[in-house]
């Protein structure tokens, strides 16, 4: 790892368990279709949590509500004790909330580079004149330090010239990641950052999300399928089905849940 | 440098929308070029056109009139098509003091450009009230007018300022007033409130294509009275349009085939020959437009020999001596006032009749 | 006689060598899974026997035909689907719309085909009519599985089937695959599953930095110890 | 040289001119948004230019300023883009593609419309006898205005991509969701992206009025937004030189073809044609090409300044 | 107002409006497969009408390269009038079409097969206008060029009838062109929604390459796609011809604007979509009371600009889906 001097993220306290974000009886409608039916559950301050569930279940979508991506039909979140639901998605990434997509989202015709330099938008003040005249040199080497730094962090150091687009879909992910950390995230939420990797590679993964977690003091909010990966990584797990929270408790708990075990695991 | 060929530029529009005028103007001064230089050309020497296209706009002119100026090294231009664009190119002339004769210009304000600027078009003013007055004529209960004009173009909408005033100077009553495009082609809704206003008179300022179909559409629909035609309707290019529901439009025109002068009976003999039919106003305003040049250098070159000018000298002699000079054209005789204003007697009305659908001719009204 | 013979291919993007000299053979009425870490060129492969990329090298063969200058919807009517990485349903169709594109080189009707997609994967028979851009990514993924299918092909390419999907479906995928060779359909499966994918498979190929490392027999390469240890996570 | 600067020096004036209208589309681009709005905003410029310098209510104004009221009618030009493009662009930057093209192509036909009816506009004649700039004598002159803001607002955009604002278009341009959850704000970027277009559309505008010697609503029309957005696009949309190399090609392949006479148009058309056919970067896109971009290098390390840890 | 005036106007609106839709459909129809701008329509349309005008009267006028050329000359057994309006009105659509495909060969295909930026096409498609436009001004002239008068045999020129004592009336051209957009919106509507190939064209429209991965041959339909639009595209040419005359090598292409904000109206690619907003904007342009006839484009174009602000995809376009 390089760059050990210039912490990536200032803040080195290591969190109580307080609870960071609540949701409150979130719910979404498409037409009839209830995708997130009156949802409520209570993050904790550097937990990792789990989201899993059939396909459909509403996983995304809840993603999508604690975002800002797509406003809620009724409910409420909070972070901090502030409500999100009703902001921008740019205001949520201020306000310290970031994440990846499930359909990769990359800027796909920039380079790597480009993508983690980007997402430190809310870190940076740099405005039009001050960019144009030049006067803000420092923050621009600041930015471009970070930004080789976390793409070394998730092992693309060598490679930030490349287009995006242009990564197999397994690096894209990796990348997504990178970018994702890149706003200085205190929340980040990982949808199904796993898929397209192989069983070794799922098992660097889970290293490295407890990584970042620890390093970055995080608290991270996953939705995955791959059973044993959320088993091994999560602290604790939720479970959607048809839009509704079926089951929450540590994994071990939750794979015992016969609702689960119907809903989602199926029988052995 | 001296001046070894006389070159005389014609800066008209060849391309775009506007070459539809642009085309009878060109037609206009090549045969101009060939029936002058028939007949010994600048005493003796021929003199030579050049062309530069100005397109329809602005930018094109202005290149036309500097490529004319400086590459084609021409004594005068006639030109350019449009009086908006001759807003454009004529200070360019003005500056580097070339001559200019406007062929078609007929909006307020052309010859105040500068000192060297002209033109051979009588203004809308001079020429449309003629048109009412004939109408009056023919038809002495017209009361209730309706006006109809193309509002995106220069000319149509000075012109009609001329019309509207004649209507009211002649005591009638404006019933309605219409508005279009020259790019219109429908013009049902226009039709229709001429029609409930119960006019007996229309007048339309507007350009061959919407003018013709305006005149179409108002027979098709059911109007019947008396109709007058703008100078931009002036042009046997309506005839397609309206075809045999062009019968009766009035136009008074600033040229005439039938103008008696000996200068055009020739012109309109050889026209006819050489196209197979009448020569319409903007080819015989190009013509005259380059007959005004070469009458003048004539006169130049008969006081000192032109190739013993400079060419800056000439433009400048030139200048004065167009505006010197009287000229038998076949718009009749013409002279300049001290601005470059035309001074032209005789005006024209006329009536178009068609022989078929495609043939007709304007019909001069005593 | 192997129903599809790759030799020696070679497919750049611009100035990236993807696949470097690649062979494989896969027989008729076999199961053939490709491995290998992201980047290896999977993907790549599979999209040069569809015909959407063009070999700068090499032939492929399908049923004893040169194929490798077809145009890819040639290729479809020749006998090949595929299920491709990322999807890559029409969003702006209704779920019934995809299927039965999916079917569009065959004559006649697709009704029964139709039910029987809707009866292996309920989800999209409740969906029909929900246009497949707003479909969940799992919901996709079996769309876009099934459209593969509905061709009825001799060939099925299949980019990564299970991702994105609960492990419920991810078992019913494989049975499907058991049950679609059983009827004698010919499969080519590129997984990061690896294990399952190999358990399903009767041979595997392994693919690094665009080369073929290794391959063999399914089942005694799930114990070979240089597989288990980059692929298994054993 | 002389008699060079006589014959082409409007065309070499005009293609700057272009290459400057090219831009002022071009920084709109920058945040993907298709923008055709920019002769309005210099149609809009070239009047005010033109009613300060010739309307009878300003010649006091005019005859305290001299020749500043020149510049004064830049500023105007450009206040009144600038102001034009904000009551435009943040009601339609919520459109997309071709839709947001036509919202801002019917805003171009609006203001033609509204110049053809107005007095103060001159309508549809215009207004003419333009004074010109600085007393200038030959057209060639306005090369001293139109190369220093060519080049200024060359600068500007070049600065502005290397900056963290640049960024934050450019991903708008990519993906505006994945930018927004980035935390970049799309509307505010994307309305600062438009009036600066704008503003370089009127100031353009203003400078133009007395070097066409007279403006009138045709100098705005739907004809110059596809006559611009074609130059963009044949020079390339993804580098500054793009929009100036295209412009100042698009202005000047019809002059330069004069020599073909009848058949001028034709092949200016088969021009365009070809050039899109076999540079579909635009042409400096295909120079770009030629050169390989060079891997961007990795800083150096070393001990980080407190100014830098601050942030 | 008058209820006789109101139908008036209503019908005033019909007949504008069903002049914009006749040009749009070929125009939405290349944007709905392609999703490029075709501003070649205005030129392919314009040579349907250049093309029926040569075979029906067969002559040109005097002014292009082709003055004095005959298609039929005196002696020759084709001398006359051998081709009837109607068969000419087809073949002339079908050369408009052959046209579409010969243009979508040489300037639409190369580029994707270079995968360039959609919007390119529109330059390229420019280029091709202008060539065109000019070569037609070149051949035959920028004159107006008209039908015989006994195109439609004969029909008187206008119906009316009277409603509340006053008299409505409506010219006979309009209704055949207005008849005519509603039969091939009706033929083009079956086609693209109810057949195979309608879904296959919908498929190759969202993405080509998927389409081509179901077994669908993209160029095949990009070529009937282009056929089919610039056979109706000519045929609108010569019907609005005869309504109005072949008003010189400009005449399709100053329908292009207009053309463009009907299409986007009606929603980009929406084949009905292209006819409501062609009768949308004639109407609103109908209804604009007379005093205010000035501003009859800006009020269209300010209902354009309205509608987008509300309905961001048009009228009848369908929202782009963001499911992320
Ligand atoms: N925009 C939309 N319109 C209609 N239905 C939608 C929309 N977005 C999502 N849905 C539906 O809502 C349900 C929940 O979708 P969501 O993407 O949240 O599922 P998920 O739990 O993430 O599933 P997966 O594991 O497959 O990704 C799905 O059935 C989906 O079809
Ligand atoms: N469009 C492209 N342009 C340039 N390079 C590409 C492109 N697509 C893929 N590559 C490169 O080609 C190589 C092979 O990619 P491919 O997608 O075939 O890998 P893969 O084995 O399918 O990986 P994954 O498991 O991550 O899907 C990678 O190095 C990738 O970066
Ligand atoms: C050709 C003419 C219609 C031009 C018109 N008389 C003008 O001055 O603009
Ligand atoms: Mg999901
Ligand atoms: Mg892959």
């Amino acid at each position: 790892m390089t760059g050990e001097h210039v912490p990536v993220s200032p803040i080195p306290v290591r969190a109580g368990r307080s609870v960071v974000l609540e949701a409150r009886n979130m719910t979404r409608r498409f037409g009839g279709l209830v995708a997130v039916n009156d949802v409520s559950f209570d993050v904790h301050e550097g937990e990792i949590f789990g989201l899993i569930g059939p396909n459909g279940a509403g996983k995304t979508t809840l993603f999508n509500l604690m975002t800002g991506l797509t406003p809620p039909s009724s409910g409420t979140l909070t972070y901090r004790g502030q409500t999100v639901t009703g902001l921008q998605p740019n205001r949520v990434a201020a306000l310290g909330m970031s994440r990846t997509f499930q359909n990769i989202r990359l800027f796909r015709g920039l380079s790597a580079l480009e993508n983690v330099k980007i997402a430190q938008h809310t870190r940076t003040r740099a405005g039009l004149w001050q960019g144009v005249l030049g006067a803000a040199r420092a923050e621009e080497a600041q930015v471009e330090r970070r930004a080789w730094e976390l793409l070394d962090l998730v092992g693309m150091g060598d490679r930030a010239g490349e287009l995006a687009g242009n990564f197999s879909y397994g690096d894209q992910r990796r990348l997504e990641i990178a970018r994702a950390l890149a706003t200085e995230p205190r929340v980040l939420l990982l949808d199904e950052p796993a898929a397209g990797m192989n069983t070794a590679e799922k098992g660097g993964l889970t290293a490295f999300i407890r990584e970042v977690r620890d390093r970055f003091d995080l608290t991270v909010l996953v939705i995955e399928h791959h059973v044993p990966l959320v088993m091994n990584l999560c602290d604790r797990v939720a479970v959607l089905n048809f839009g509704q929270l079926i089951a929450v408790g540590n994994p071990a708990e939750v794979q015992r849940d016969p609702k689960v075990i119907e809903a989602y695991l199926g029988g052995e | 440098q001296k001046v070894d060929t006389v070159v005389i530029g014609v800066a008209v529009a060849q391309t775009s929308n506007t070459a539809l005028l642009g085309q009878e103007q060109v037609i206009g001064a090549k045969f101009a070029e060939k029936f002058l230089n028939g007949r010994g050309g600048i005493n003796g020497t021929p003199f030579k056109l050049a062309f530069q296209d100005t397109g329809g706009d602005e930018a094109g002119a202005i290149n036309a009139f500097q490529n004319l100026i400086t590459k084609d090294r021409v004594v005068g231009i006639v030109g350019p098509t449009l009086s908006q664009q001759a807003f454009a190119s004529d200070p360019i002339a003005e500056r580097a003091k070339v001559p200019v004769l406007g062929p078609s210009n007929t909006a307020k304000g052309i010859p105040q450009i500068g000192d060297f600027i002209s033109r051979v078009s009588a203004p809308v003013a001079v020429v449309a009230p003629n048109a009412v007055k004939q109408a009056l004529k023919l038809d002495p209960k017209i009361k209730e007018v309706a006006v109809l004009y193309a509002q995106n173009d220069a000319f149509s909408t000075s012109e009609t300022g001329t019309f509207q005033q004649t209507v009211k100077d002649q005591g009638l009553t404006l019933s309605t007033v219409q508005k279009f495009q020259t790019t219109d082609t429908d013009f049902t809704t226009q039709v229709t409130a001429v029609l409930n206003a119960k006019v007996d008179l229309v007048i339309i300022s507007g350009l061959a294509a919407d003018g013709g179909n305006l005149v179409k559409q108002l027979r098709q629909l059911g109007y019947k009275g008396l109709i007058i035609g703008g100078n931009g309707l002036n042009t046997s290019n309506m005839f397609p349009v309206c075809q045999k529901l062009c019968d009766g439009v009035i136009i008074a025109q600033a040229y005439s085939p039938a103008q008696g002068s000996a200068a055009n009976q020739v012109f309109v003999k050889e026209y006819r020959a050489q196209y197979k039919k009448d020569p319409p106003q903007f080819a015989a305003q190009a013509y005259a437009g380059v007959q005004v040049m070469v009458e003048a250098l004539k006169a130049l070159d008969r006081k000192k020999k032109l190739n013993t000018y400079d060419l800056d000298d000439l433009r400048v002699a030139l200048n004065k001596q167009i505006l010197a000079g009287k000229y038998n054209t076949p718009l009749g005789t013409i002279a300049f006032d001290k601005e470059g204003e035309v001074i032209q007697k005789e005006f024209y009305v006329a009536q178009i009749k068609m022989k078929d659908a495609k043939n007709g001719s304007f019909v001069y009204l005593k | 006689m192997a129903l599809l013979e790759i030799e020696n291919l070679s497919v750049n993007y611009g100035a990236i060598q993807a696949v470097r000299g690649l062979s494989l053979t896969v027989e008729e009425g076999e199961v053939v899974t490709l491995i290998g870490a992201n980047g290896a060129g999977k993907t790549t492969t599979l999209r040069a026997v569809s015909r959407l990329l063009r070999p700068v090298a090499g032939t492929i063969r399908f049923a004893g035909r040169d194929i490798t200058r077809v145009p890819a919807d040639e290729a479809v009517r020749l006998g090949i689907a595929q299920s491709p990485e990322g999807r890559q349903v029409l969003a702006r169709q209704s779920v019934q719309d995809n299927l039965e594109l999916g079917a569009y080189t065959r004559r006649g009707s697709v009704r029964a085909d139709l039910y029987e997609m809707y009866e292996r994967f309920p989800r999209l028979g409740e969906r029909r009519d929900q246009l497949a851009g707003t479909l969940s990514g799992g919901e996709q993924q079996m769309l876009a599985i099934a459209r593969a299918m509905m061709s009825r092909p001799k060939l099925l390419l299949l980019d990564e089937p299970s991702l994105g999907l609960a492990p419920i479906i991810v078992r019913e995928i494989f049975g499907i695959i058991r049950e679609l060779n059983a009827q004698g359909v010919t499969i080519l499966l590129v997984e990061q599953n690896a294990r399952l994918a190999m358990n399903a498979s009767h041979r595997t190929y392994v693919l690094e930095a665009g080369q073929l490392t290794f391959s063999g027999n399914s089942a005694e390469l799930v114990n070979d110890e240089r597989v288990l240890h980059a692929y298994l996570g054993g | 040289m002389n008699d060079f600067l006589q014959t082409y020096g409007f065309l070499i004036a005009t293609m700057m001119q272009a290459g400057l209208l090219g831009l002022s589309l071009y920084f709109p681009l920058q945040a993907g948004q298709l923008s055709l709005a920019s002769p309005g905003f210099y149609s809009v410029g070239g009047y005010a230019a033109a009613i300060l310098l010739t309307n009878p209510a300003f010649a006091g104004l005019r005859d305290t300023l001299g020749n500043g009221v020149f510049p004064l009618t830049w500023l105007a030009g450009a206040v009144l883009g600038g102001l034009l493009g904000v009551i435009v662009g943040v009601p339609a930057l919520r459109l997309r593609g071709i839709y947001l093209a036509l919202a801002t192509i019917a805003f171009v036909e609006i203001l033609r419309v509204v110049a053809l009816n107005l007095t103060v506009t001159g309508g549809a004649v215009g207004i003419f006898g333009i004074p010109q700039a600085f007393g200038f004598q030959d057209r060639w002159q306005y090369i001293f205005l139109f190369l220093p803001l060519l080049l200024l607002t060359m600068l500007f955009a070049r600065q502005l991509e290397r900056s963290r604002v640049g960024r934050a278009l450019r991903a708008i341009r990519e993906d505006e969701l994945a930018a927004d959850a980035m935390g970049v704000p799309p509307t505010q970027y994307k309305v600062l992206a438009f009036v600066i277009g704008a503003v370089l559309a009127g100031l353009v505008g203003a400078m133009s009025a007395p070097f066409l010697n007279t403006w009138n609503a045709k100098q705005g029309t739907f004809d110059a937004s596809i006559t611009i957005l074609a130059a963009v696009l044949i020079g390339g949309s993804r580098n500054v030189w793009g929009p100036v190399v295209g412009g100042a090609l698009l202005a000047a392949v019809p002059e330069v073809l004069r020599f073909l006479t009848d058949w001028r148009l034709v092949i200016n058309g088969l021009v365009l044609v070809v050039a899109s056919l076999y540079l579909p970067q635009g042409i400096v896109g295909a120079l770009e090409r030629l050169g390989r971009p060079r891997p961007p290098q990795r800083p150096a390390p070393g001990p980080v300044s407190a100014a830098e840890v601050k942030s | 107002m008058e209820f006789s005036q109101f139908i008036q106007s209503l019908l005033n609106g019909l007949a504008i409006g069903s002049v914009y839709a006749i040009f749009a459909l070929g125009y939405t129809l290349v944007f709905s497969i392609l999703g490029i701008i075709n501003f070649a329509h205005g030129a392919v349309f314009t040579l349907g009408a250049y093309f029926t005008y040569t075979l029906v009267v067969g002559e040109f006028s005097n002014n292009g390269l082709l003055k004095g050329v005959a298609l039929f000359p005196n002696g020759s057994p084709l001398s006359g009038h051998p081709v009837t309006f109607a068969l000419a009105t087809l073949l002339g659509a079908a050369g408009a079409g052959l046209i579409a495909v010969l243009i979508e060969r040489l300037a639409f295909r190369p580029m994707r097969s270079r995968g360039a930026d959609p919007l390119l096409a529109l330059v390229s498609s420019l280029g091709v206008a202008l060539v065109i436009v000019n070569l037609i001004q070149l051949l035959v002239g920028a004159e107006i060029y008209n039908f015989p008068s006994d195109a439609y045999g004969e029909t008187p020129a206008a119906l009316s009838f009277t409603l509340g004592g006053k008299i409505v009336i409506i010219r006979t051209v309009q209704v055949i062109i207005f008849a005519v957009s509603l039969v091939m919106l009706a033929a083009l509507g079956y086609v693209i929604g109810r057949t195979k190939i309608g879904k296959a064209l919908r498929a190759v429209a969202e993405n080509p390459t998927t389409a081509s991965l179901l077994g669908i041959s993209v160029d095949r339909f990009i070529v009937i796609t282009f056929f089919l639009s610039g056979f109706v595209g000519g045929l609108a040419g010569t019907l609005v011809g005869t309504a109005f005359g072949v008003a010189g090598p400009y005449f399709g292409v100053t329908y292009g604007l207009k053309g463009l904000a009907v299409i986007v109206l009606g929603g980009l690619g929406s084949i009905p979509g292209a006819v409501a907003g062609g009768l949308v904007i004639g109407l609103a342009e109908a209804f604009v009371p007379a005093q205010y006839s000035a501003y009859k484009d800006a009020v269209a174009f300010a209902l354009l600009f309205a509608i987008l602000l509300v309905r961001p995809q048009g009228l009848l376009g369908r929202a782009a889906i963001q499911k992320v």
